[in-house]
C-alpha cells in the first residue's frame, strides 16, 4: 500500500518531466518558454509553493504564473510566506487558487482585504513562518516549488548569496518527496562562489531577464528617528535590558528598536552596560547595528535574511556574522526563526509574530508609541474587524489588544507595564491603561490604581527607571543619518540609492 | 561619547541660541506679541507666534550683530507679509545702525497662501540688504538645512555679501519636483537625492564659488564662520560687477552643457568623486584645494 | 481648526523672578508650539488656550494639561498652544521644555 | 486681451527711437529716447522664460550703460513667465546669475541711473523678482499679468479650493492676480491704460523717480497691505531701544 503510493508520486513526477520535451535543455529553460513549461509541470489540485518572504521574491516566476489563464492553471493550493507582489493578487483575481496558506500580506494588505471582501481569498490558515515551514514537511508538501537564487552553475547547483532566506526550507521537503523544484536565477556562471543547494535537488533553472526582487526592508534611516522614540528606547534599555540583563535577543525591525541599537554606544556605554547585555542577536544585518558592532558590543548575529548594501560589511565582520567559505554572508530563515524562538532571552518589537507556548521563561516586549501617525491610537479595547486573524495579518503594526496574553511587557513613551506579572485580567487591563497615555484606553485609568501598580513595580514610569525625558534628544544617537553609518562602517556599508543624499 | 546636535536638525531658536554668545540674544517682536498671519487664520491653517521667523540683536565674540532665523517647519519657512516685514525691518535697522546682519535661511521662497504680499516683501528686503551693502555693513546668509534657500529667498541669498553653507544646505530657485514636472523624470529624477544635492547642495555651490564658506553641520562651525565675516564686506562696485560678469560667463561657457554634476566637480579639480561625496564640509574644502594644486 | 480654553488648578509658580515668557517647539506637521507666560490670574491656576488643526481630541488635550498642572507648580501662568497634529506625548514634552526655560532660564 | 507684438509695443513706448533697441531670443536690449532724453532699455518679451544666459545678456547691457552712458535712466520691460525650471541652470547657480543682474542694477542706481520698470505682459515669479521689482518705481500696463500666480495655480499647489481663495481675495487683494490688485499692495506705483499716451507717462515717471522704496507705505495707504509698514517700523523702533 505505502510503496504503491510512493511509486505513484514518483511516476507522476516523471510523467510531468516527460511532458516538458524540448521546452528545456536538460535542466535549463529559456525565459520565453517558462509559461509553457509551467503549464506542463503543474496540475490541478497541486500544492504549489511560490518562494517569497518580506525581502526576497521569485518574482519572475510569479509574473509568468500570473500570465497564464484559468484554463491552464486552476484548483491550486498555494502555499507561501508573504503575499507581496501584484502578480500574487492576479492569481486570486483570475480564480486559479482553491486555497491559500500563508503568513503575512505585507504591501498587498489592502488588495488582500479587497479580495477577502469579494470572497476571492480562500484562506486555509495564517501561520507563523516556522509553522508553515514545518507543514511543508508534513501535510503541505509542495508538488512544485518556484524558487529564487542568485546564481546557478552549468550543472544546476545554486548559490543563494546573502539572502539564503527560506530557499532551503522550501527545497528540501519538495525535493525529497518527488516534487519539482524550479529556480529562477540572476545569472548562470561556470563556477559558483559556493554551493548552497546541490543540483541534485533542482529540476529546472531559468536565467531571469531581470534580477530577483529584493527589498531593502530593514534599513531604517536614523534621520527619521524621533525624540519620542528615543525616550522609549531609553526606558526600554533601563527598565528591560538592564534590569533583566538581557544577553540574547530577537530585535524587531522599526525605528524604536533602531533607536535602541544607536543608543548602545552612547547612552548604554554611559550606563556601563557594555559587555553585560545585548551580546547575541537573532536579527538581520541591520545597518543601525553598525555603531554597536564597531564599538565591540556585539559578539554574534544570526540572520534570517540579508540586507541590501550590507554585503561588504558583513563579509568583513565574519567574527560577528555567519559567512560561507567564499567569505560572503549566509542567512537562513527557518533556522533563524528557530534560533529566535528557542535561543534568545527576549523578543522585542512593534509588531511581533509570536508562537504561543514559548519554551522557558522569555521576555516578550511590545514596544509601541501610544499614538501612531495621524493620531491613530495604538491601544484599542477590541479589534474592530470581523476577522481578527486577517486584520492582524494585514497590519504592519497590529493594534495592542487589551486582552492579548502573549506579551510579558509593554513599553510606551509613558512607561513600562509588566503585564506578565499581573494577577488578574482586571489588573492587566489597569497596567495597560497606565501606559496607554492619552488614548481613549488610557483616559480610563484611575490614579489610585496606577499608583498601586507603580508601588508593586508592575507599572514603571520613566522616572522610576532613572530616565529623564528632557534628555531624550536625537543628539544621543551614535549617528543621526545614513552617511554616519557609512562612516562608522569605515566605508564598508553601501546604502541603497534611495538613502543616499551625498 | 554622545553624538552632537546637527545644525540642520535644530530649530530656528536653537540655531540662534547656539550660534551667538550665550545669553546675548534679545528678540524683537517676540512671541508674546502674537503677530500671527491673518491670511493663514482665514484659511484655517495653524498660525505661529513668530510667523516663521525669529529676529533680534545679539553678539558673536563680543561683536554686535543683527540676526534672523527662519523656521523651516512652519509652512516651509515661506515668506508672508509679517514674516517679510520683520526681515525687511531687521536689515533696515542693520543699515541704520551700521551693525552686521546675518540671516539663517530655511525657506522655499514666497508663502503662496499670502499671494503677492510675500513676493513684494522679498524684494523690499533685497533693497534693504543693498542699503547695508552701500554702507559696507556686512550681510551674511547662512544656508544649512535640507529645505535650503529656494525661490525668491534663493535669489535674496545671492544679494548678501557672503553665503555660509553646510553640505546639507541647498541653494536654488526652482526645486527638484518642479523641475521634474517640467522636464520629465529622465532629465531630473527628484527622488534621486544624491543628484539633487549635487545639483544644488553646498559642496557644488562652494566649488563654483557661490558659497564663500563650507563648514561642518554644526552651530559652532557656523558661529566661527559668521564671526570671521563680521569685519569684511564685498563692495558693490562696477569693477566687481564686471569681474563677476566675466566669471559667470566663463562658468556658463565651460559647463553650460555638462549634464553630470560629477563632471563639474572634476572640472573644478576634485579627483576622487566618491571620497569627496562622503567627505564632511571641511574635508571637502581640503580635497578641493589639493585638487586645484 | 478647533479652539478651546480652560484653566486647571495648579500650585503657584515657585520663583516669581526670571524670564517673563518661554516658547518651545515649532508649528509644523505633527508638532506644536507652546508659549508659557507669567502674570496670569489667579495665581493658583494654569490658564490654557489651544488651537489645533486636528479636531476631536479635546478629552486627550484636557487630560494631558490637567496632569501637567497637577505635577508641576504652574499656577499664575498662561499657556497658549498652536498645534498642527502633535501626538499628546509631544504636548507634555514641549510643555515641560517651555516650563523649564521659564523657571530655569536658557536651556 | 491680445498682446501687441514686441516691436509694436516698443514703438508705442519709444516712438521712432525704438529702432535702437534689439530684440533677440525674446530679450530686449538697447538705447532709445523718451521725451527727447536718452534712456537705456532692457527687458523680456513674448512671455519668455529666462535663465542664466538671459541674465548675463541683460547684465552686460546694464554694465555697458553704466560705462558708456553715465546717469542715463534704465527702463526695464517685463514680459516673462518666470525662470525656466532647468536642472543645468540650477546646477550652475541660477540664483547667482539673477543676483548678479540685481547687483549690476544696484551699481547703476548708486551711480545715478534712475530705474523704471514697466510690466508689459507677464510679470510673474523669479523673472519679475530678478530685475523688474528692483526698480526705483514700478508701473504696469493694464493688460499686464502681474502677481505671484493666478488663483487656479495657487489652489493647485496649496490644495486650497479655488472658490475659497476667490472669496478671500475680495478682502485680501494679495491673493488676487493682476496689475490692479498688485497696485493696491504698493507693488506697482500706477497702472497705465494700454491705449493711453505711455510715452508721456513714462517721461513723467522718469522725471519723478526717486530711489527710496515707497512700496510698503503705498500698500498701507491703498489698504492692500495693511501690516507690512507698521511691522517694519516697529522693528526699527524697538531695535533702536
Amino acid at each position: 500500500m505505502g510503496t504503491a503510493e510512493i511509486a505513484v508520486r514518483r511516476r507522476n513526477k516523471s510523467e510531468r518531466l516527460g511532458r516538458v520535451g524540448r521546452l528545456a535543455q536538460g535542466k535549463f529553460v529559456s525565459s520565453k518558454n517558462v509559461p509553457d513549461l509551467l503549464k506542463r509541470i503543474i496540475e490541478p489540485g497541486d500544492i504549489l509553493c511560490l518562494e517569497g518572504d518580506n525581502q526576497k521574491q521569485a518574482d519572475f516566476l510569479a509574473n509568468q504564473l500570473a500570465s497564464l489563464d484559468r484554463k491552464d492553471l486552476h484548483d491550486i493550493h498555494l502555499v507561501m510566506s508573504c503575499i507581496t507582489l501584484p502578480a500574487h493578487i492576479q492569481l486570486f483575481k483570475k480564480g486559479m487558487i482553491r486555497q491559500v496558506d500563508f503568513c503575512y500580506a505585507g504591501p498587498q494588505g489592502t488588495a488582500v482585504a479587497d479580495l477577502v471582501k469579494a470572497k476571492k481569498f480562500p484562506v486555509g490558515a495564517i501561520h507563523t513562518y516556522n509553522e508553515l515551514y514545518a507543514r511543508y514537511y508534513i501535510d503541505l508538501t509542495p508538488r512544485v516549488a518556484l524558487i529564487a537564487a542568485a546564481k546557478a552553475d552549468r550543472k544546476g547547483n545554486l548559490f543563494l548569496a546573502a539572502n539564503t532566506e527560506e530557499t532551503p526550507a522550501i527545497v528540501e521537503p519538495t525535493a525529497f518527496s518527488d516534487g519539482i523544484v524550479f529556480a529562477q536565477v540572476n545569472e548562470i556562471v561556470d563556477k559558483l562562489p559556493r554551493i548552497d543547494i546541490p543540483a541534485d535537488q533542482v529540476d529546472f533553472v531559468v536565467e531571469a531577464p531581470y534580477p530577483m526582487h529584493l527589498q531593502a526592508l530593514f534599513t531604517r534611516d536614523p534621520a527619521a528617528i524621533t525624540d519620542v522614540q528615543i525616550l522609549m528606547a531609553m526606558v526600554a534599555l533601563r527598565g528591560i535590558y538592564e534590569k533583566y540583563e538581557v544577553q540574547s535577543l530577537n530585535h524587531g525591525v522599526g525605528f524604536n528598536t533602531a533607536a535602541i541599537e544607536l543608543l548602545l554606544p552612547t547612552y548604554g556605554e554611559r550606563l556601563g552596560l557594555k559587555g553585560k547585555i545585548c551580546k547575541y542577536w537573532m536579527v538581520n544585518p541591520l545597518p543601525t547595528m553598525i555603531p554597536a558592532i564597531e564599538s565591540g558590543w556585539i559578539e554574534r548575529v544570526f540572520s534570517v535574511g540579508g540586507e541590501v548594501g550590507m554585503e561588504r560589511y558583513t563579509a568583513a565582520r565574519s567574527d560577528v556574522f555567519s559567512t560561507g567559505r567564499d567569505g560572503s554572508f549566509h542567512s537562513n530563515r527557518a533556522m533563524g526563526q528557530l534560533a529566535g524562538h528557542y535561543a534568545v532571552d527576549m523578543f522585542i518589537g512593534a509588531s511581533l509574530q509570536i508562537d504561543v507556548n514559548l519554551p522557558g521563561r522569555k521576555l516578550v516586549v511590545q514596544l509601541v508609541e501610544t499614538f501612531q501617525a495621524g493620531r491613530v491610537p495604538t491601544f484599542v479595547e477590541e479589534l474592530d474587524a470581523q476577522d481578527p486573524s486577517i486584520k492582524k495579518a494585514l497590519h504592519g503594526v497590529a493594534p495592542v489588544m487589551i486582552y492579548g496574553d502573549d506579551v510579558t511587557h509593554i513599553v510606551t513613551e509613558e512607561g513600562i507595564a509588566n503585564v506578565g506579572a499581573c494577577r488578574s485580567i482586571a489588573e492587566r487591563q489597569a497596567a495597560i491603561r497606565a501606559v496607554a497615555g492619552y488614548t481613549p484606553v488610557g483616559l480610563k485609568r484611575k490614579k489610585r490604581e496606577t499608583e498601586e501598580l507603580r508601588r508593586r513595580g508592575i507599572v514603571q514610569l520613566p522616572e522610576d527607571v532613572g530616565v529623564r525625558p528632557s534628555e531624550a534628544t536625537r543628539s544621543l544617537l551614535a549617528t543621526q543619518d545614513i552617511k554616519g553609518l557609512v562612516r562608522w562602517s569605515q566605508g564598508l556599508y553601501d546604502p541603497p540609492a534611495q538613502f543616499v543624499d551625498w | 561619547m554622545t553624538g552632537t546636535s546637527l545644525f540642520h536638525e535644530q530649530t530656528a531658536r536653537q540655531r540662534i541660541a547656539a550660534v551667538v554668545d550665550a545669553g546675548s540674544f534679545v528678540e524683537l517682536l517676540p512671541p508674546p506679541e502674537r503677530l500671527t498671519s491673518p491670511y493663514l487664520a482665514q484659511l484655517g491653517i495653524p498660525v505661529s507666534f513668530d510667523d516663521g521667523i525669529v529676529i533680534g540683536k545679539a553678539k558673536i565674540g563680543g561683536k554686535k550683530l543683527y540676526i534672523a532665523a527662519q523656521v523651516g517647519q512652519f509652512v516651509g519657512g515661506a515668506v508672508g507679509e509679517i514674516h517679510g516685514a520683520k526681515l525687511t525691518g531687521l536689515f533696515k535697522a542693520a543699515a541704520r545702525d551700521r551693525v552686521p546682519c546675518a540671516l539663517v535661511i530655511e525657506s522655499g521662497g514666497v508663502r503662496l497662501h499670502e499671494g503677492s504680499a510675500g513676493e513684494i516683501a522679498i524684494t523690499e528686503t533685497m533693497r534693504a540688504i543693498f542699503e547695508c551693502r552701500a554702507k559696507k555693513v556686512p550681510t551674511i546668509a547662512v544656508i544649512g538645512s535640507d529645505i535650503g534657500a529656494y525661490g525668491g529667498i534663493g535669489i535674496l541669498s545671492t544679494c548678501c555679501d557672503f553665503r555660509v553653507m553646510t553640505e546639507h544646505g541647498r541653494l536654488g530657485i526652482s526645486g527638484p519636483i518642479v523641475i521634474e514636472k517640467w522636464m520629465g523624470k529622465k532629465a531630473y529624477d527628484s527622488s534621486n537625492r544624491a543628484l539633487v544635492w549635487k545639483t544644488s547642495g553646498g559642496k557644488t555651490k562652494y566649488l563654483l564659488g557661490d558659497a564663500d564658506a563650507l563648514v561642518h553641520d554644526d552651530a559652532g562651525a557656523v558661529r566661527e564662520a559668521i564671526g570671521k565675516l563680521l569685519a569684511k564686506s564685498s563692495p558693490v562696485t562696477l569693477k566687481n560687477a564686471k569681474a563677476r560678469q566675466a566669471a559667470l560667463a566663463k562658468r556658463l561657457k565651460r559647463f553650460g552643457k555638462t549634464e553630470n554634476p560629477d563632471d563639474v566637480w572634476k572640472g573644478m579639480g576634485v579627483r576622487d568623486i566618491a571620497a569627496a561625496s562622503l567627505a564632511s564640509g571641511p574635508e571637502f574644502v581640503a580635497l578641493a584645494k589639493t585638487g586645484r594644486k | 481648526m478647533e479652539k478651546f480654553a480652560k484653566a486647571f488648578p495648579s500650585k503657584p509658580l515657585k520663583n516669581t523672578a526670571g524670564k517673563p515668557w518661554a516658547l518651545a517647539g515649532v508649528v509644523g506637521s505633527g508638532n506644536l508650539e507652546v508659549l508659557v507666560e507669567r502674570g496670569s490670574r489667579p495665581s493658583d491656576a494654569m490658564e490654557c488656550h489651544i488651537e489645533t488643526s486636528i479636531p476631536g481630541y479635546k478629552a486627550s488635550w484636557l487630560a494631558a494639561l490637567a496632569d501637567f498642572a497637577h505635577h508641576y507648580p504652574a499656577g499664575g501662568t498662561k499657556v497658549t498652544i498652536n498645534d498642527q497634529g502633535a501626538p499628546p506625548v509631544l504636548v507634555t514634552l514641549r510643555l515641560r521644555q517651555a516650563y523649564d526655560h521659564l523657571t530655569k532660564g536658557e536651556k | 486681451m491680445k498682446q501687441p507684438s514686441p516691436r509694436a509695443l516698443l514703438g508705442k513706448l519709444f516712438g521712432g527711437s525704438a529702432k535702437g533697441i534689439a530684440v533677440e531670443k525674446s530679450l530686449i536690449t538697447g538705447y532709445a529716447q523718451v521725451g527727447g532724453k536718452a534712456v537705456c532699455v532692457i527687458g523680456t518679451c513674448n512671455g519668455t522664460y529666462i535663465g542664466n544666459e538671459a541674465a548675463l545678456v541683460l547684465a552686460a547691457h546694464v554694465i555697458d550703460c553704466i560705462e558708456r552712458h553715465p546717469r542715463t535712466p534704465i527702463v526695464m520691460l517685463v514680459d516673462s513667465a518666470g525662470q525656466e525650471p532647468n536642472r543645468l541652470d540650477e546646477m550652475l547657480g541660477l540664483a547667482s546669475y539673477f543676483g548678479h543682474l540685481l547687483s549690476c542694477l544696484e551699481v547703476a542706481r548708486r551711480k545715478g541711473h534712475k530705474l523704471i520698470t514697466i510690466a508689459t505682459g507677464k510679470a510673474i515669479g523669479g523673472a519679475f523678482i530678478c530685475y523688474g521689482m528692483f526698480a526705483d518705481r514700478i508701473y504696469a500696463l493694464d493688460s499686464a499679468s502681474v502677481g505671484l500666480m493666478p488663483i487656479a495655480a495657487m489652489s493647485a499647489v496649496t490644495k486650497i479650493p479655488a472658490a475659497v481663495l476667490q472669496k478671500l481675495s475680495k478682502t485680501m487683494p494679495s491673493l488676487e492676480f493682476g496689475a490692479e490688485p498688485f497696485a493696491l499692495l504698493g507693488g506697482v506705483e500706477e497702472v497705465w491704460p494700454s491705449k493711453g499716451d505711455t510715452q508721456a507717462r513714462l517721461a513723467k515717471a522718469i522725471a519723478a523717480a526717486s530711489a527710496d522704496d515707497n512700496r510698503a507705505a503705498l500698500g498701507k495707504k491703498r489698504g492692500g497691505r495693511k501690516l507690512a509698514l507698521d511691522i517694519r517700523n516697529r522693528v526699527l523702533a524697538e531695535s533702536a531701544k
